[in-house]
């Protein structure tokens, strides 16, 4: 458990999260670089079937990232991503897997530390938690 | 003959009789039987905002429990029982009440459904007589009487749990009288407090604000005022021995002029228990022999 | 005099809960003292009672002689932009004061022509108003 | 799709030390070769440069490869580079993608086999992802270069004024016979002090004889279909009964016709005829008959004005005639109303005489008002010595009325106070207000000059107002004494709230989004405030919020340059990244359709008639990838984000 590194899948937003990310980069800020980032234009593309993918190719834990609720660039596609984690989270449940290897984070352009602090609060849990089981079988 | 629930309450058994049997009398004649409620109790006078004051409802909602025996209605003549009585019906069966009102259908031990509907008499007068129909009863035309309705608070207010009538501009009862024949007067101050239940603590106030009223009524034209509470006609009627002002204004219940147009006997028009004489007044109109 | 002695937040809640009022709502416009027909005599009037009381005053409001004038004709609360019923707070802040054990009226103060003259129900509702 | 393979290459870029000092260059390099799908990886210094860029363009002849990934900064920075230096070599742009190895990876960790190891998960990711790549070529549209302005307020005429000037052709519509708007109706305008008319007149005229705008007054929308660029509005021009191209404004027949019924423009405060001009200032200069009103055309008999028109002008056949227009883009202006004083029961339901609204005032105020000027009561025409003036009525009042501020009405009553003084020095104006807010320019200094000037600002709100005898009684308070205060007045005016002008109907009409009051919703509240989410629709003046007369000129400015943005040339382009629907396999149950912000979906029936489907609307599809989320069998796919791409994505980098 002790060297275990998590394997994390990140998909997040062009305007809002990976500028946030790419904010942190310029800013030098250091977090754990477990998440491998997915940028797609609006985090309403995410089709919760990607996130069921990912946790069966072998990912511990899923993030999202999107612009603030009212900031979405395509108006209301990040109130649609609300909608919908909260419905997947359940099914995650049932499947076996915790619904806390699924993050959603609403994070802008200008919040490099938010993103930072979360990304790192989110390796940290999922280290805890440690692999996800249904990989071992 | 369709007999509605009535309820009449404490003070109109005592002081208000003229109130209490007038309406009898002339609903009767309209062809509707007012019936009392076998047993009922006071129904507290005042109705408590205090929000864990629901126990203090428990008179009200029995008063309803006990009407459904006759009807789905309880017609009230007071404005002071039509306002607590409506009230605890439409809050006690507000959903954010709900552990309230279980615990006190337990209390009574009794199941009710909150369909009771609380009417003022008026009403039925609007509704389930209409003023078309009431129009063509009248054999007393009140015909260049100017009557000011007044309709004070608690018929009015708060208007989301009352829903009586337009809480800034009330027209039912200036309808009815225009029915009897009567002329209404149009006075900016109809639903003006009088100064209600701060009468026993503080009469200066309350007469104060009855004052204001009248003088509003008297600038208006009016000959007199009708009221539909027995503490709005005190306070108009009694207290102008104290104002600073002589006004000399009759002031009646809407049931004794309902009377008077649907000839109603004298006796129970009981015109003598009011302090300034309404008498000479319907006499000079040609109203009263 | 009534000093109350729990904290301020206490009281607060009390007053809130009590009323069903959310104090921080008004923004003093004053539209209930203007409407109000006892406002002529109250002291404090309807928009200070509640400023004062989002000021902490909680005593200030409590020992006044205001809220034993409000008549619960209702005008503040019905035309209130905010949607605050002066009316039911003070309607609870003088139940706050009563069940203190503090009654506000007792028959001996009031004349006894008036009380055969007057309506049963003033009575009734002055002593379900005024005492504990 | 895998079996016609591509012929991907990898570049890596150092960035000198940048990626280098964390990154082990090489080791991702020897990693990526190992992967079978792509033909050559190589690795340069600085691959923006001149030489790195030559080395790209070489190795694409030289392996001929067909897609290009380049692991370096952040695509915002050099993804348009890249894809310029592939198509100048014959690949497609869209087929070049950039895996963001510098922000998102080598800056933001020490720890360099870790660094190494997701660098090369990130290239792999985009490796897919380009493995599936489209060629894509940019949607182009043509665009009609004509506009059209709906309202013809101050706001309108200026947006017009502003298109027309840059060369480009306007329809200026106004439902009302003459344009101006409500600017026509105010006396002098705050803080300036000058007239409104002579202000605005000059506009107007400058207006109706541009050689690039065309009026159509007396007109309202009827339908509208198309999309930015190329729009087609049905435009329903009401019957006038009167020939305007022989009327020539003389109002002879206005003189002569018999029938009168309440003005409009002085807010029913005098009456006018049955034909009519607006207001003597009117554009066009014209006459109208409005028709209920008519003797002759509801009763049958008249025609005054028939017989007295010196031109024969008159049309009593006239029909409302429907014109359908062609143009690429529509600006909004169709401003505010007043709310309604029948909403205001305690302020005696505007039913009291001596009890006016704030643009009643204005017509008071106003020297072509009904009273030349001079200030007289509507009820008696007696001077009133003494006007309350009430603020926030009906605005800020989330219970009874309208929840927002209006904003104009501090200042218009500080104006319409000092006016007052002016013409009647002896007067007294007394304003009961909340606060006072005078967020403008000049705005503060000028409510200074109104306490200087002698008016008597109470702060508190007004609750109840009536009559008593011939005056009007105040019900306010003075909270800062604690003073219930009683004003026996001869005349109230209310600064009542401004609402929108367009109905719930009209925006659905146009398609248009409103926020809860009816306010035109703007693309973004900051940095998109003339735009709309509408493609081609942008907004300008009062219809997007209560606004002064600058701000409605300025935001007018606004909304004409995004105009003439769009009119510099008669094709745009479109972004291709777009959604598209696979039609065999969706089965036309519109969830998609559904959760499309830019309702760029539509069902429809194909082309064989056999079922229902869906077909996107490419110029108003913006990628946002929501439909292709929500379809439940795979049929609506973004184009280069589609599942498969995004699934294999994931794959990559959990290798
Ligand atoms: C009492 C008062 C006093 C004021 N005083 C001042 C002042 O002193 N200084 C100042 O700067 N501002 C003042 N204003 C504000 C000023 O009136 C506005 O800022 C300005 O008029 C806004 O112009 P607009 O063109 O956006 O809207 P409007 O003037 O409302 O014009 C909208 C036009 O669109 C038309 N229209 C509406 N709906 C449709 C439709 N469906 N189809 C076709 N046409 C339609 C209307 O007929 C109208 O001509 C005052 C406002 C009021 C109420
Ligand atoms: C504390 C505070 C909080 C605020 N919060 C908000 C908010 O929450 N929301 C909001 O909408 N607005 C807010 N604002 C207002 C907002 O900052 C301004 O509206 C906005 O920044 C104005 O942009 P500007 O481009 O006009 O001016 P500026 O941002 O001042 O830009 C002017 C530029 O011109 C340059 N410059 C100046 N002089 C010269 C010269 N002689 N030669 C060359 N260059 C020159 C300056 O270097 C500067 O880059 C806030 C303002 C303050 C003070
Ligand atoms: S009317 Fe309402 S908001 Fe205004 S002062 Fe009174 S309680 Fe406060
Ligand atoms: S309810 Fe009380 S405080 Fe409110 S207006 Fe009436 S008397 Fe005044
Ligand atoms: S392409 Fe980007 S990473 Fe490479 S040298 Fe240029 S700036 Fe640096
Ligand atoms: S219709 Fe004839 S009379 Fe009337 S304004 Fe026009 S030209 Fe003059
Ligand atoms: S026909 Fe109609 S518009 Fe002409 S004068 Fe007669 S009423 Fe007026
Ligand atoms: S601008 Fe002034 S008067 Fe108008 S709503 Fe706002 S605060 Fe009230
Ligand atoms: S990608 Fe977005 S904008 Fe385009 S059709 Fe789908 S949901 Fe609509
Ligand atoms: S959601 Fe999918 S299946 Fe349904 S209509 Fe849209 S494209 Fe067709």
């Amino acid at each position: 458990m002790e060297n275990f590194e998590p394997k994390i899948i990140g998909f997040i937003c062009k305007w809002c999260t990976s500028a946030g990310a790419d904010l942190a980069g310029t800013s030098r800020m250091k977090y754990p670089p477990n998440m491998i980032p997915i940028t797609v234009f609006c985090s309403s593309r995410i089709d919760p079937q990607y996130i069921l993918w990912a946790f069966k190719n072998g990912a511990d834990g899923v993030f999202m990232g999107g612009c603030h609720p009212n900031d979405c660039h395509y108006q209301d596609g990040n109130y649609k991503t609300m909608k919908r984690i909260p419905i997947l989270k359940n099914l995650l449940k049932e499947l076996g897997i915790e619904p806390e290897r699924l993050r959603l984070a609403w994070i802008s352009a200008s919040e490099a530390d938010k993103f930072k602090k979360t990304i790192t609060e989110f390796t940290e849990s999922i280290k805890k938690l440690g692999p996800l089981s249904i990989n071992d079988k | 003959m369709k007999q509605i629930a009535y309820y009449p309450g404490c003070t109109l058994y005592t002081k208000s009789k003229n109130l209490d049997l007038c309406a009898r009398e002339t609903a009767q004649i309209l062809g509707v039987e007012l019936k009392e409620l076998e047993t009922w109790n006071c129904c507290g006078a005042i109705y408590s905002t205090v929000q864990d004051d629901l126990a203090n409802q428990v008179a009200p909602i029995r008063n309803l429990i006990e009407a459904q025996k006759i009807s789905n209605k309880l017609v009230t003549l007071c404005a002071a029982c039509y306002n607590v009585l409506k009230r605890s019906n439409h809050n006690l069966f507000l959903p954010e009440n709900d552990i309230y009102r279980r615990r006190m259908m337990n209390f009574l031990d009794t199941e009710y459904d909150g369909k009771t509907e609380t009417v003022h008499y008026l009403e039925v007068l609007k509704n389930d007589i209409g003023f078309e129909n009431l129009k063509t009863k009248v054999k007393t035309n009140l015909d260049g009487l100017k009557v000011a309705s007044y309709y004070g608070c608690l018929m009015l207010r708060p208007s989301d749990e009352l829903n009586f009538d337009d809480p800034d501009n009330p027209t039912m009862m200036d309808d009815m009288f225009a029915a009897l024949g009567a002329e209404p007067v149009e006075f900016p101050f109809k639903g003006e407090c009088c100064g209600g239940y701060v009468l026993v603590d503080k009469p200066d106030v309350a007469t104060r604000c009855s004052q204001t009223i009248l003088e509003s009524i008297v600038d208006a034209g009016a000959d007199c005022v009708a009221t539909t509470c027995p503490l709005c006609q005190y306070n108009i009627d009694n207290q102008q021995k104290l104002m600073s002002k002589q006004f000399n204004l009759p002031v009646f219940y809407f049931t004794q002029l309902l009377g008077l147009a649907l000839n109603v006997d004298q006796k129970i028009l009981n015109l003598d228990n009011h302090y300034i004489d309404p008498k000479p007044l319907l006499k000079q109109k040609g109203l009263l022999k | 005099m009534l000093e109350l002695i729990e904290s301020l937040q206490e009281i607060k809640k009390d007053i809130e809960l009590l009323s069903g009022q959310t104090l921080s709502d008004c923004y003093q416009c004053g539209e209930c003292t203007a409407g109000c027909p006892t406002a002529f005599a109250m002291e404090p009037v309807p928009s200070q009672a509640i400023r004062l009381l989002q000021l902490g005053k909680f005593n200030e409001v409590l020992n006044s002689t205001g809220i034993w004038l409000c008549a619960s004709c209702n005008v503040c609360g019905e035309r209130c932009p905010r949607g605050v019923d002066y009316g039911k707070i003070a309607d609870a802040l003088r139940t706050i004061v009563l069940r203190n054990k503090l009654t506000h009226l007792t028959l001996e103060k009031i004349d006894k022509q008036f009380i055969s003259d007057a309506p049963q129900q003033a009575f009734i509702a002055a002593f379900r108003k005024y005492t504990t | 799709m895998k079996s016609d393979k591509k012929r991907i290459g990898v570049f890596v870029c150092h960035c000198g030390i940048n990626i280098a000092g964390t990154v082990n260059i090489p080791e991702v390099v020897k990693r990526l070769k190992e992967q079978a799908d792509v033909i050559e990886v190589i690795d340069h210094q600085y691959c923006c440069s001149d030489p790195g860029q030559n080395l790209i363009k070489e190795t694409i002849k030289e392996k001929k490869l067909d897609s290009v990934v380049v692991a370096c900064c952040s695509p915002t920075l050099h993804e348009p580079t890249f894809r310029k230096t592939v198509s100048s070599v014959g690949i497609n742009p869209y087929n070049c993608e950039i895996a963001n190895i510098r922000e998102q990876c080598s800056w933001v960790t020490d720890d360099k086999e870790k660094a190494t190891d997701k660098a090369t998960k990130i290239i792999k990711t985009i490796i897919k992802k380009v493995e599936h790549d489209e060629p894509l070529t940019p949607i182009t549209i043509p665009v009609t270069r004509k506009a059209l302005v709906i309202g013809a307020g101050v706001a309108g005429i200026q947006t017009a004024l502003d298109i027309a000037t840059a060369g480009y052709p306007v329809i200026l519509l106004d439902k009302n016979p003459s344009i101006g708007g409500h600017m026509s109706q105010l006396s002098e305008t705050f803080p300036t002090l000058d007239c409104s008319q002579c202000i605005l007149t000059p506009k107007m005229v400058e207006a109706k004889q541009h050689p690039n705008i065309t009026l159509m007054t007396y007109s309202e929308i009827e339908s509208i279909s198309g999309y930015l660029g190329n729009f087609k509005v049905k435009v329903r021009q009401k019957a006038k009964y009167v020939d305007w191209d022989k009327c020539t404004g003389c109002d002879v027949c206005v003189d002569k016709c018999p029938k009168k019924t309440p003005d409009e423009f002085n807010h029913g405060l005098t009456q006018r005829k049955a034909i009519y001009k607006m207001f003597p200032q009117a554009v066009p200069n014209r006459v109208v008959i409005d028709a209920p009103n008519c003797l002759y055309l509801e009763k049958g008999a008249c025609r005054l004005c028939e017989k007295h028109c010196p031109f024969g002008a008159i049309k009593f056949d006239d029909q409302d005639q429907i014109t359908e227009l062609e143009v690429g883009a529509l600006v909004m202006a169709t401003g505010y109303e007043l709310l309604d004083k029948q909403m205001l029961g305690s302020y005696g339901f505007g039913k009291l005489k001596n009890v006016v609204d704030g643009l009643q005032f204005e017509r008071i105020l106003s020297a072509s008002g009904p009273f030349m000027g001079e200030v007289k009561r509507p009820s008696d025409g007696k001077i009133p010595e003494k006007v309350v003036f009430v603020q926030c009525a009906g605005s800020r009042d989330p219970e009874n009325a309208m929840a927002y501020c209006s904003k104009i009405c501090c200042m218009y009553t500080a104006k319409q106070a000092i006016l007052y003084k002016h013409r009647v020095h002896h007067g007294e104006p007394i304003i009961f207000y909340i606060d006072v807010r005078t967020g403008g320019k000049g705005f503060e200094e000028f409510y200074k000059r109104a306490t200087d000037e002698g008016v008597l600002y109470i702060r508190g709100k007004v609750s109840k107002i009536f009559e008593k005898g011939d005056k009007v009684i105040v019900w306010g308070a003075d909270t800062l004494t604690g003073k219930k205060i009683e004003v026996e007045a001869d005349l109230v005016v209310l600064s009542t709230a401004m609402k929108p002008a367009a109905t719930k109907e009209f925006a659905q009409l146009l398609k248009l989004t409103q926020d809860e009051y009816g306010w035109f919703t703007e693309a973004h509240p900051k940095l998109r405030p003339v735009e709309t989410l509408a493609g081609g629709f942008f907004l300008a003046g009062a219809c997007q919020g209560p606004k002064d007369i600058p701000e409605a000129v300025a935001q007018s400015s606004g909304a004409a340059s995004k105009v003439i943005g769009l009119f510099t040339s008669d094709t745009l382009e479109h972004l291709p990244v777009i959604a598209g629907v696979n039609e065999d396999m969706c089965s036309g149950c519109g969830i998609c359709i559904d959760v499309c912000p830019y309702k760029a979906r539509e069902l429809v029936t194909t082309e064989d008639g056999k079922k229902r489907t869906v077909k996107v609307i490419e110029v108003l599809c913006e990628g946002c990838g929501a439909c292709s989320a929500a379809c439940p069998v795979g049929a609506a796919q973004q184009k280069n984000f589609k599942d498969q791409q995004i699934q294999d994505m994931v794959k990559g980098g959990l290798e």
